[in-house]
């Protein structure tokens, strides 16, 4: 027999090592993951990421206030309006500005609006990876709705800009509350078509439930927030724990999963679609009239402090943690992003797994390379 | 950096008065009221000998803890006042401070829902212990403070760049690393163009 | 006439693929190319059966040995790294020997080739005696020498589950 | 016929110009059954699919024919050359001349031999050569990953469908693909009717034997990129694709054959259906009249004059059916093809529509349900066979 090293081959033993991303088209972007593989069973992974680096955190301190509003819709650019609700209001807070309450209102229907937008687009990839085609070209049918609603508040559809440090910028246009209640009608049937594709389908269970289990305890330990955590049976979010915007009057419920597998995570984040509407729709119904923004001065200049905000974005625990030295520009923003520390959990949870369930992984994580990287 | 630890032993009484004594060579130091509750007490309690200051800022509480003492203070925190959710870990800047980081940890606990900020100063030559074994999370936010700011975190599982190349020269968030400042010689030799400006 | 001709044009091409395909599958130094010619040379058997009309026989060697036999063959190579075989010298120090040996087999069967000339005609197709090709085998393996059958496949059966139990490592 | 070939000659001039069309004209159908797949899949998913080249872009096709063909050719640096240029090659060779034996109708097939079935599949097995081929040749991971789950997949998944096949055939009682035919004809029965589990064994094998969604592992893209073709481009990838859509033709060919009746028109010895035999006609001219109609929709007038001259070409023929002798040539090929199409679209319509199965599944599913059942079912078979 010829004598082989035990690392280059499948048979004498062991480690093949595989190298996914960051040109891969199901590593949502541009992750590099290195995969160490027994045949085709997963022994350890290790996520290289940074390749969309651009220092968001550096640039901030060289803005202004008002100046890096527009550069956080860059991080989490399927969810650009919870990433500027979440910079507004950690701004407001180290201001103490009072934000009047129809800008909260409007605030939160859109925020809702596009944590609906953010989990389509996740359903579709996510059932691409599975290799259900079709349901991406449904997600982005609908999608497409809400981002009109989007378009037509500010003008752009992915990264908005929409809201500004005190309020609101615009007045919402005429016809605003017709069209969401249009969505909110026309949403749920649309989501039971989905679900009809997928929830009890064989193929999807099979590839779905029991993969890539984060059991409660682990996940609060991995610092996952979001779907995922709650997927695994912990019931927070902060819309409830510590409200924000206009969640304190809202009526809606938080998903929970049980066993905190990838099936869990497709019900939870599909339950919130639901409840987003609801919400969505509650805002439309009771919005009040009145001022759009607080009392804002010219110049933003905050007292020299410092303050952690954070907001449930449709991807977990979005904090910001302002420093201001009491001048026009911050002296330092940090960014808790979700979709980073989300990832860190990929390792416990693909352990022994498939290269296919890497993917159904990745996907279920819900993922946004912008964000992990700044 | 012995002399460093020095004065913070001497400033550690056991009843440390809470008062706004933070770091008065610091020029842009926070005006914070000073904070107290049931945490703080059992925290002091605990902790005798360790010189914490707590204070509240728009209702938001932080604690400074002393670099030596932030592993047990963060596994108290974790086990004993169940602050179990590490949210956040990160670091600033401030050179003119004695001390030149400040490394943040954003603490929230389940139990109680509540936040609480853990602040550690840490010299540019000093060393921190790593808080990977209380939270499993910190791993990577850990090593995100390395590579922005070369604050080394010892008995850390693995701590190298993350989101920069591996090879990178200088720690981009610190104060002195301007905005337009890059590795020349990285780009040069990684990317084949003379500058990234 | 030219039928005649056709079939010995048939037999000749086909033996120049089989024989060129052994020489150069024992001749590779990758293990894939050897086994790329030994493909080469199951089909020209598999030519031959045809050409002999013996359809099911060329089309068993076919489905048996190239789509099941040569497929694991690559599929072993593919996992088992060679590349450290086509390095190694491909001759040992004993071929002037092992040359010796094989002229005397040549000139042996160059002899017995010669004397018996006379019985190496082309095998004639079976025609109307051989008709109904595949039903003729079946009556032939499952009714006139069914136990013989049976026992070859019983022995497979046990080399299969020998196999299986050596290549286990924990049952 | 005003003049002959030698009779020494004479067999082989038919079947020689069969596989002369059957090589030229393969490839163009094997585009449009692309463009048909990327239609239906367009219909499904809310959108129009092709549309800018020609009328609805029927031009599609040759488009992409063009494309790959004038693309740059492409070979890994340290790819096995000689292996990299053979393995498309098998592939598409053995795809091509396995359509040699499909019966398309009683007077067009090329061969028909005693072991028609067995020698199809084998030139099917040999076709997985190709793949293990190219995935090795390409000196890299993932068409290596491929290439070992795709043998693997056709290896287990060709026992379950030769199981199910055995199934029919002991109902045919012949391996020829003609008298499968006439079997059926004879015994005035479909064999699905005979060997429905037989055929929804054979129809899941063959999804998994043409690595159809669900059993897509060896070009899962989402998982291992294009699995094993992952390195090839240009013309070597469209020689693989060619081969893709021949195999699909030949696995729903052997199910139509088989189990459908073959180039029989359904109900073949009811009296009262005789207006049947008069279907090709009607569908060419029901064609030619949408066409027509489409036309008049059309704006642009390139695509009105487009359309204009193939609903002329649709009538044309329709009227050319109108011969006697032309329609029952063409007879039993319309059937054919209609049928055939019919387990095509079958399998477009599950593509699109369900997840992807993962790799242990699939081989599960294979081993411990389709060969068991396969295997019981020719037991059950044999045992009511010997009893009625």
């Amino acid at each position: 027999m010829i004598e082989t090293s035990p690392t280059s081959t499948f048979l004498d033993a062991n480690e093949l090592v595989i190298n996914m991303g960051p040109q891969h088209p199901s590593t949502h972007g541009v992750l590099r993951v290195i995969l160490k593989l027994d045949g085709e069973k997963i022994l350890g992974t290790e996520c290289v990421i940074g390749y969309l680096h651009r220092g968001v955190e550096k640039i901030a301190e060289n803005r202004t206030y008002m100046q890096f509003a527009p550069y956080v819709d860059r991080m989490d650019y399927v969810a650009a309006v919870s990433n500027g609700l979440g910079y507004c209001e950690a701004v407001e807070k180290l201001m103490a500005i009072e934000v009047p309450p129809r800008a909260k209102y409007v605030r939160t229907v859109l925020t809702e609006l596009n944590r609906i937008t953010s989990h389509l687009l996740w359903l579709g990839t996510h059932a691409l990876d599975i290799g259900a085609i079709t349901p991406l070209f449904y997600c982005f049918r609908e999608r497409e709705e809400i981002l009109k609603i989007f378009e037509n508040y500010c003008g752009a559809r992915l990264t908005t800009h929409a809201f500004r440090i005190g309020g609101l910028q615009y007045e919402t246009y005429n016809g605003f509350e017709e069209q969401v209640r249009a969505v909110c009608d026309t949403f749920p049937g649309r989501l039971d078509e989905y679900e009809m594709l997928l929830t009890n389908n064989r193929i999807w269970l099979e590839r779905t439930k029991s993969v890539g289990i984060l059991k409660a305890d682990e996940a609060i330990d991995f610092g996952v927030t979001g779907p995922v955590l709650r997927a695994s049976g912990v019931k927070w979010d902060i819309r409830k724990a510590m409200p924000y915007a206009a969640y304190e009057e809202m009526d809606f419920d938080i998903p929970t999963g049980e066993n905190g597998d990838t099936y869990d995570r497709y019900l939870v984040r599909m339950e919130e679609m639901r409840q987003s509407l609801r919400i969505a729709r509650q805002g439309v119904d009771r919005l009040p009239a009145g001022p759009i923004i607080g009392k804002v001065p010219k110049v933003i200049k905050p007292p020299v402090g410092e303050v952690y905000h954070s907001i449930e974005a449709p991807k977990g625990e979005l904090g910001y943690y302002i420093v201001s030295d009491g001048s026009t520009q911050p002296y330092r923003v940090r960014v808790r992003p979700p979709s980073f520390v989300n990832l860190q959990a990929l390792d416990r949870m693909v352990r022994g797994l498939l290269i296919a369930d890497v993917v159904a992984v990745i996907g279920t994580i819900d993922i946004v390379l912008g964000e992990v990287d700044r | 950096m012995a002399d460093e630890q020095k004065k913070e032993e001497g400033a550690g009484a056991p009843a440390a008065p809470a008062g706004g004594h933070a770091n008065p060579a610091a020029p842009a130091a926070p005006a914070m009221e000073p904070w107290d509750s049931e945490v703080v007490q059992s925290l002091r309690k605990s902790f005798p000998g360790v010189d914490l200051e707590a204070f509240s800022f728009r209702g938001q509480n932080l604690i400074i803890v002393p670099r030596e003492s932030i592993l047990p203070v963060a596994h108290f925190f974790k086990s004993e006042l169940k602050f179990d959710f590490l949210s956040d870990l990160t670091a600033a800047d401030y050179p003119q401070k004695e001390k030149r980081f400040e490394v943040v940890y954003q603490l929230y606990s389940f139990k109680r829902n509540e936040r609480v900020r853990l602040k550690v100063p840490v010299g540019e030559t000093e060393s921190l212990e790593s808080v990977v074994p209380v939270w499993i999370t910190a791993d990577w936010m850990e090593r995100e403070v390395y590579d922005m700011f070369g604050i080394h975190f010892d008995h850390h599982p693995n701590l190298k760049r993350i989101l920069l190349p591996d090879e990178w020269q200088g720690f981009p968030l610190r104060k002195d690393y301007g905005i337009l400042q890059q590795d020349v010689k990285w780009v040069q030799e990684n990317l084949h163009i003379q500058s990234g400006q | 006439m030219p039928e005649s001709i056709l079939n010995g044009l048939f037999f000749y091409v086909l033996a120049v693929v089989i024989l060129g395909g052994a020489i150069m599958t024992i001749t590779r130094r990758n293990a894939v190319h050897s086994a790329i010619w030994l493909v080469v040379t199951l089909m020209g058997v598999a030519g031959l059966y045809l050409h002999l009309n013996a359809e099911f026989l060329a089309a068993v060697q076919i489905l048996v040995y190239i789509g099941g036999i040569m497929v694991l063959f690559l599929f072993v190579i593919m996992l088992v790294n060679l590349d450290e075989a086509a390095k190694q010298r491909q001759f040992n120090r004993q071929w002037s020997l092992a040359l010796i040996c094989t002229l005397v087999v040549l000139v042996e069967f160059g002899f017995f080739l010669m004397r018996g000339a006379g019985s190496f005609a082309f095998a004639e197709p079976g025609q109307g005696a051989l008709k109904p090709n595949t039903e003729l085998m079946a009556v032939a393996l499952f009714q006139d020498y069914l136990l013989p059958f049976e026992i070859a496949s019983l022995l497979l059966l046990v080399a299969i589950l020998g196999a299986v139990l050596m290549a286990k490592k924990e049952i | 016929m005003p003049f002959s070939f030698p009779p020494s000659i004479e067999p082989f001039v038919l079947p020689a110009l069969y596989i002369v069309i059957l090589v030229a004209v393969f490839p163009l159908i094997a585009g449009y059954i692309v463009l048909l797949e990327r239609k239906v899949m367009a219909d499904i998913q809310v959108r129009l699919g092709p549309m800018r080249v020609g009328p609805h872009g029927l031009l599609q096709p040759i488009a992409d024919a063009v494309k790959l063909l004038i693309k740059e050719d492409i070979i890994p640096a340290k790819a096995d050359r000689m292996v990299f240029w053979l393995a498309p090659v098998i592939s598409v060779v053995t795809a091509l001349v396995a359509l040699s034996l499909v019966p398309f109708s009683k007077y067009f097939f090329v061969a028909d031999t005693n072991v028609g079935l067995l020698f199809l599949l084998s030139i099917t097995s040999v076709g997985i050569l190709g793949i293990i081929l190219g995935g090795w040749s390409s000196n890299s991971h993932y068409p290596l990953l491929g290439a070992l789950r795709s043998t693997a997949q056709l290896v287990s998944y060709e026992v379950a469908l030769g199981f199910a096949l055995i199934g029919g055939l002991m109902v045919a009682g012949t391996l020829s693909m003609q008298q499968m035919v006439h079997a059926q004809l004879e015994q005035q029965m479909w064999f699905i009717f005979y060997q429905p589990v037989a055929f929804v064994i054979y129809f899941i094998a063959a999804l998994a034997e043409t690595n159809r969604t669900p059993f897509d592992m060896p070009e899962a893209e989402s998982e291992i990129v294009a699995g094993y073709h992952t390195e090839y481009s240009g013309f070597r990838f469209a020689l693989y694709f060619l081969a893709e859509y021949a195999n699909m033709v030949v696995v729903s060919s052997i199910a139509v054959t088989l189990f459908l009746g073959g180039w029989l028109r359904p109900f073949p010895n009811v009296r009262l259906l005789d207006f049947l035999n008069y279907a090709p006609i009607l569908a060419m001219f029901v064609l030619a009249f949408f066409v027509f109609l489409g036309a008049s929709r059309e704006r642009r007038p390139i695509d009105k004059m487009g359309l204009a001259g193939l609903g002329a070409v649709c009538a044309l023929i329709g009227l050319l059916f109108l011969v006697p002798a032309v329609l029952d040539w063409v007879q039993g090929l319309f059937w054919f093809v209609l049928k055939v199409f019919l387990v095509l679209y079958t399998f477009i319509w599950i593509r699109f529509t369900v997840p992807r199965y993962r790799y242990d599944q699939l081989m599960r599913i294979g081993w411990r349900w389709l060969i068991p059942l396969a295997m019981a079912n020719v037991i059950v078979t044999a045992i009511v066979m010997i009893l009625f």
